[in-house]
């Protein structure tokens, strides 16, 4: 074992300690010693020593990160410490027994070390030597599960528990998230996107998926017709808290002040004005659900920081039901053409959202054949620099459209 | 040349010697104010003293007979002083409640209509238009004059949610700001290039540096030295005409008037806010533009009636949502609706945020 | 007189004509008999037919707008119709006697037509040959009054009726409106900037004059302590509009939500959070009132759409006073130092607010001799793009400020 | 190679054969849910059927021990399921509620926290850092145990306004998403580069064409193709070094952390928001980050006093307003915290609107 000063001081402390788990498996493997030296060399230099190179499973060209080590004259039981992405079932449940085959797989090829999980949903086998990763994969894939995404490919995707668990979940996530990304493990398995692409399915506005921000197509569940109240629960949450605190609480932080109480403490929703937040909502559970109408909202373009900085997701299906197989065909259509646009259009490296910033909300949108809808925007155009000699043509295709 | 008169540099008048004695007097010593009736302020001083002030809408674009008849009126009824407001509006200031509604009486009779205080739909933001510009693609106290007749009826009343402030303007250049509704010029054809004049007149690194666009490019033209434009990129906006006017934008069809709603630069409320586009494609119609004024008249109609008292244009949008907007107005929504300039992105919606 | 079937159509109608007015003045005017053929031409083709040149007053280099007729053959007498541009008193305020002097002024030398005012607020005297310029310019000189700007110059300015008439004014805005302008007169008469430069004065955030959006910089009353509030009005407000009124259009349609109403009907408000918008006080007027430590908040950077879009202008002042001499020295300062700063670095044909589009607002703040404030920003920035080599020594400026 | 084994292409597993019967049983079929304690859930469906889920801390990057333990937990308390949140976190799925107190007693004695629920400080958004990553500024396991051994007892309570998500990421590229706080790394100096290396590793043209400020060109150096940096315009943002690891950006001295506030995904009551600079300049400082951290906690304390129940970091900013947030926190303001990028402008105060 090598010395670890700095790390062994992220032993003690409530939290669980990574290390502490580290140490246990160095004892039967030499490889997490080795790995063991190397974070502790890290940390008194403060840099990091992997680098990438090309390792993969056989039929498939991307879902392995490979990392060999730049310091492996020191540390060469840790010199190749590489990563199997593998997809987690939708909505990431297991049972013990699932846990513990997969537990028994990596203490046989691998370092035993697993992340539950990575930030874009994978399993992460972390730490296996080339040589091995084959082999392990293979396992994986007989228990049925398979690879995820790396490098310019579709990504592994999450789905937030939903139906499985949430009364706010207003389509099946699991199945949606199930039927999208395997309509694509092509574009998975063998990447060749101009760049990564992501898809993330929240069940509702709250979006415990982070699909806004970090998804190329969120899945986002919604409702149109009005939300469901309980008034002998609304009275009742109105006695427990008090009318003030649920004014302060509650109407006075609707977005678009929609809510009123009423003076037998019942509540009156302008469902006309309500933007489907959740706010209300979340405060109380027991009384007030989304509607019966329910269905999603697509946004498209959402990911972090490179190259022209952070972006959301724009909504280019205001509204769509998700229940039927033919509900699920048309969302898969809109991918499929979304996919296909930013394969053809999309320069390297660039994301959807980045695309769309360079050609323009409305080019991608006749590119993937949705029309134009006053819901996409916050507001209309501010600038008068544009040329509109289309705009007779274009008033009909909207008139025609209203009368439809 | 040596007798040439040197000017006296006297920049802005004190205006103290034009000022009604009454304001002279309480200057800065206000206390509060209200409106006994459409096109009245009613102020009330510290010290006790208080003034009636009558406002009444003008052409802007006076003959001095007008003005004339405006300082006869003056004299008679308003103790020898007039305010302009910055919407051209005249104010005459009484201290004698009693001579208010003759003065009205007088007014009206003139043919001056008093009204565009507070809740009303004030005077509109006046250019220049054929009258005047260089570059104008309409006219300007034409449109004015057929707007405010059609408008006559709301600035006599107080019977709008709160104040509406229209804008016009005829050119891109925009000069007449912004407004709860402003009606605008936008070119629809990039300009045609008058070859033969452009090495006279124009100032050639100046146009090709003024593009926003970058779409104009030196060129020879006929052996002489001339410029092209690039017609894929030109978003016709005519900054290239007021340095090279034989880049002629200006066109009795293509040229046509635009509608923008929800300009604001009061802070009262939500911050200052830029109108946006609502309609276009509207045909340049003189002497009336009566399509422009049917439009205008539609959203005025429609946010009188679905206004909450107090909320300007922009902020009654803001509460019911666009979608809505172009749903109660009846205006189509295109594909022009969705900007797609410098901070576009901040117009598109990224969240669920949705009125269903 | 020419036949102006389209013109006559704007006699009807209830609004005062200017036809009627310009028709009138053509009886003893050709120039005007003219000018309505013109205008007749224009309205027929849709077209306009006027052309600049060069026109000027001894001494002064602008405030002339000239006017040459590209069709002077058919309508000879209006072939030149230059305008002067003269500046009001601040705040626009006559004697019926000074109007009657400038009538019978423009009626010697000029058409008789007369703009009460231009949007820049200059009294613009319309309709003048080249030949006659300059004596009506030494007659309204004589006057008292002065050429405003055109070109590439210092412009004239407006300042709203304020402390002459307005209860919510919280400066002296026709006293500032003096003082700044006239110390500008050089830069306004001898046009040698890189674009022009707009002063705006309104005495309070309801900005009568359009300052945020109008002017490059922009001077808007504001106070720091709290709001006056008369109770006794408050309660009288209450009890003759209801207290629902009072909640629906004056507490939730404040920003902050710092306003709360009490059982007893008289106003809390949490001063703290009061962005001062006026909305309240416009409603309460009787009631409600400015606080007494006023002062202004300075903007620069406002225009309309050339070349890059609208913009308002940004804070850089969040308050000073302006009261006193010095008051007035500091804020002249600041006005110099910007139109220095503007002279040297703006492009040609670029406004203040594109400067600091293109060069960063920090930038802009240096060049000045201002410090930053987090009152400049709405939020602060969300790009990491950024180089922050100098951040200990930024902090500690920061450090000492509030030390100090 | 013939015998190579083909893939199955099996995509995403089917999660129904792996989930707790009673979420089977339910599924969608949900009503409503309250908190009875923190870190338990109680969900009930229409039917009447019950659950309580207990939501206990892990180290993600789990050895197979600990997650053998997690299943020996499960089987004797939580009836052979689990359920991963997005966090990290595990949950277990009772039916029984009379077992809720015996597991969180048996989680506390192996040593998982039980929280994160609700109003409480869930588990930190983990990235891969130096443990596994190639281009990490700092670590990601080691900075997220020594902030959440700090911030234990916020995650073990309800106590906080409402949920703080908290997010790291170990580069610029982020991966750990927007959050309440994010604690992210700012490069202050640009690329050192390994001209030796460049010709052999680097693929030139991506990374000319990666850089946001296009400060890379080619250049010849000792006579071999390499590149050189305009230092003036490069902005540190290591965009260069994933497709050319000779650009050498991390720098043990240089390298600093930076803490961002306000970001928000959700939907709830405003829209979603990015988060925004308010600390930079921060020592890179393992084992463990002290400085970071204090800062941090500066920050939730603050919030928890003066924030409203229901305000996230975001909407309790808004309320409050940025200047006094810097006043409250004592961070320093500096023109750092002035946006520069696209959009900037959008950032800017354009209004009065500002509070004394
Ligand atoms: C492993 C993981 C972090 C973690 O520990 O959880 C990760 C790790 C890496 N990310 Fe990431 N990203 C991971 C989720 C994310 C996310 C979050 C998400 O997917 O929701 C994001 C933000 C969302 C987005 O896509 O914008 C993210 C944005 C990036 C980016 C920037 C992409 C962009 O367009 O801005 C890069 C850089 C790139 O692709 O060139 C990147 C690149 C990388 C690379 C491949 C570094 C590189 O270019 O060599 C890292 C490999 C680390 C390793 O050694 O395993 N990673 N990365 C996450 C993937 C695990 C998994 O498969 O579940
Ligand atoms: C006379 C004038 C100033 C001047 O020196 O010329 C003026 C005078 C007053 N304004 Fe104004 N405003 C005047 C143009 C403006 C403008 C500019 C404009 O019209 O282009 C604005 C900003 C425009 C914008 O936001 O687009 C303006 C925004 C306000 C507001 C804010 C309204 C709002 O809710 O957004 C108030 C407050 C109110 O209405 O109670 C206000 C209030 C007032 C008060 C009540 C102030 C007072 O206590 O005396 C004055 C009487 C107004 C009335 O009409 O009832 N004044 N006011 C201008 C009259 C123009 C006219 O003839 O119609
Ligand atoms: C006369 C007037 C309109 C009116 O009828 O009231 C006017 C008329 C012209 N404006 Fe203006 N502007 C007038 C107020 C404005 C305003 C309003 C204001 O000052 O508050 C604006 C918007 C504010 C701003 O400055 O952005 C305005 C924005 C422009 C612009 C665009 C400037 C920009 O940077 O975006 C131009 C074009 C230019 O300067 O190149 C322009 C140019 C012109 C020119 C000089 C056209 C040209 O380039 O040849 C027009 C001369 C018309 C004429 O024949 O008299 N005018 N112009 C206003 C000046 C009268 C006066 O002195 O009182
Ligand atoms: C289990 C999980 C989904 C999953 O499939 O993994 C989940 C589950 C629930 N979320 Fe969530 N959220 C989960 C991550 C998120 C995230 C993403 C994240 O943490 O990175 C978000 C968006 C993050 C953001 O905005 O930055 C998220 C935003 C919400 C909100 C909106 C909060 C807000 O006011 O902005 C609610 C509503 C609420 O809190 O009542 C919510 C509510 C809920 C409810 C109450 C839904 C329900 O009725 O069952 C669930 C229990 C939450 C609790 O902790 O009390 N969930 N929730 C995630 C638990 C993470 C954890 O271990 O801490
Ligand atoms: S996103 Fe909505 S439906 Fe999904 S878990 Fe969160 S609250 Fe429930
Ligand atoms: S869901 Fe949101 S917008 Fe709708 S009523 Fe509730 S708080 Fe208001
Ligand atoms: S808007 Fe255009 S046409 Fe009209 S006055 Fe201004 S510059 Fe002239
Ligand atoms: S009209 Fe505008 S975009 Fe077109 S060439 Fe002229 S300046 Fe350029
Ligand atoms: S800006 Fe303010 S002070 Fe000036 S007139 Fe308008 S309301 Fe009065
Ligand atoms: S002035 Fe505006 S921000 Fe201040 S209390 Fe009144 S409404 Fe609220
Ligand atoms: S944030 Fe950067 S260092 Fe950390 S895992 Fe992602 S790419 Fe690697
Ligand atoms: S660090 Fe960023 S800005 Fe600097 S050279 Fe590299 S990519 Fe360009």
């Amino acid at each position: 074992m090598h010395d670890t000063p700095m790390l062994d001081q992220l032993e003690g402390g409530p939290w669980p300690s990574f290390i502490t788990g580290l140490k246990r498996l160095a004892k039967d493997n030499d490889m997490m010693v080795d790995l063991l030296g190397q974070l502790e060399h890290s940390y008194e230099t403060r840099k990091g020593f992997w680098k990438g190179g090309t390792v993969g499973v056989f039929g498939y060209g991307g879902g392995i990160i490979p990392r060999f080590s730049e310091v492996a004259s020191k540390f060469p039981d840790s010199a190749e410490f590489h990563t199997l992405r593998i997809q987690p079932p939708a909505g990431m449940h297991y049972s013990t027994d699932l846990l513990r085959q997969m537990c028994d797989v990596w203490e046989k090829h691998g370092s035993g070390l697993v992340a539950f999980h990575g930030q874009s949903g994978d399993i992460m086998f972390q730490g296996i030597r080339t040589d091995k990763v084959q082999a392990a994969f293979d396992e994986f894939n007989e228990m049925g599960f398979d690879l995820g995404g790396a490098g310019p490919a579709v990504r592994t995707s999450m789905s937030c528990i939903g139906h499985a668990r949430c009364e706010q979940s207003c389509y099946d996530t699991a199945r949606a998230h199930r039927d999208i990304v395997n309509t694509f493990l092509d574009d998975m398995h063998r990447p060749a996107l101009p760049y990564k692409f992501k898809f993330k399915f929240s069940g509702c506005p709250n979006d415990c998926m982070n699909s806004v921000q970090r998804a190329d197509m969120a899945v986002i569940g919604t409702w149109r017709d009005d939300m469901q109240v309980d008034q002998a629960e609304v009275k009742a949450f109105v006695a427990s808290k008090g009318r003030q605190y649920v004014v302060d609480n509650v109407l006075t932080r609707c977005p678009t002040k929609c809510l009123s109480l009423n003076d037998d403490n019942t509540l009156a929703v302008d469902n006309r004005n309500c933007v489907r937040c959740m706010h209300c909502i979340n405060v109380m559970t027991k009384a007030l659900k989304p509607g019966n109408d329910r269905g999603v909202t697509v946004l498209i373009g959402g990911k972090r920081t490179l190259k022209i900085g952070d972006l959301f997701g724009t909504v280019v299906v205001p509204f769509m039901k998700l229940e039927s197989q033919e509900d699920m065909d048309s969302l898969r259509e809109i991918a499929q053409n979304t996919i296909d646009f930013f394969a053809e259009n999309a320069l390297e490296h660039e994301r959807t959202g980045e695309m769309i910033d360079r050609i323009g909300l409305v080019n991608f949108l006749e590119g993937i054949g949705l029309e134009v809808d006053p819901h996409m925007i916050e507001y209309p155009r501010i600038s008068s620099y544009v040329r509109m000699d289309g705009w007779d043509e274009e008033a009909a295709k909207w008139n025609e459209r209203k009368a439809g | 040349m040596a007798e040439m008169r040197p000017p006296i540099e006297s920049g802005v008048p004190d205006p103290f010697q034009y000022m009604h004695p009454a304001m002279r007097r309480n200057y800065g010593q206000w206390k509060w104010h209200d409106r006994p009736r459409p096109g009245v302020l009613h102020h009330v001083a510290e010290s006790g003293d208080e003034v009636w002030s009558v406002r009444a809408g003008t052409q802007r674009q006076m003959d001095l007979y007008t003005i004339r008849k405006l300082c006869d009126i003056g004299d008679a009824y308003g103790e020898g002083y007039v305010h302009f407001t910055i919407r051209s509006n005249i104010e005459y200031i009484l201290t004698d409640k009693n001579k208010v509604a003759p003065l009205i009486e007088k007014l009206q009779a003139e043919g001056f209509p008093v009204g565009g205080t507070g809740n009303s739909v004030t005077m509109i933001a006046h250019t220049q238009g054929w009258l005047h510009c260089d570059i104008p693609g309409t006219d300007a106290s034409g449109v004015v004059k057929a707007l405010m007749d059609e408008l006559h009826a709301e600035f006599v009343r107080e019977e709008m949610p709160n104040r509406v402030h229209i804008t016009t303007s005829c050119c891109q250049i925009n000069c007449g700001g912004q407004g709860d509704i402003a009606i605008n010029i936008q070119h629809t054809k990039p300009p045609k290039i008058n070859h033969d004049l452009v090495a006279n007149v124009c100032e050639r690194p100046t146009v090709v540096a003024r593009c926003p666009v970058a779409a104009i490019r030196p060129a020879m033209v006929n052996g002489k030295p001339s410029l092209e434009v690039d017609e894929k990129k030109c978003i016709c906006c005519g900054a290239c005409y007021p340095p090279c006017p034989p880049m002629q934008i200006n066109d009795p069809e293509h040229s046509k008037l635009s509608i923008w709603v929800g300009g604001k630069n009061s802070n009262a409320r939500g911050k200052p806010q830029f109108h946006k586009l609502v309609a276009a494609g509207i045909p340049n119609n003189p002497p009336r533009w009566p399509e422009a004024a049917a439009i205008v008249k539609k959203i005025l109609q429609v946010y009188k009636k679905d206004a909450k008292d107090w909320e300007r244009l922009a902020d009654w949008v803001e509460r019911i949502g666009w979608p809505r907007f172009f749903e109660l107005t009846e205006l189509p929504f295109t594909k022009f609706h969705i900007d797609n300039w410098r901070g576009a992105r901040e117009s598109l919606n990224a969240s669920t945020h949705i009125r269903f």
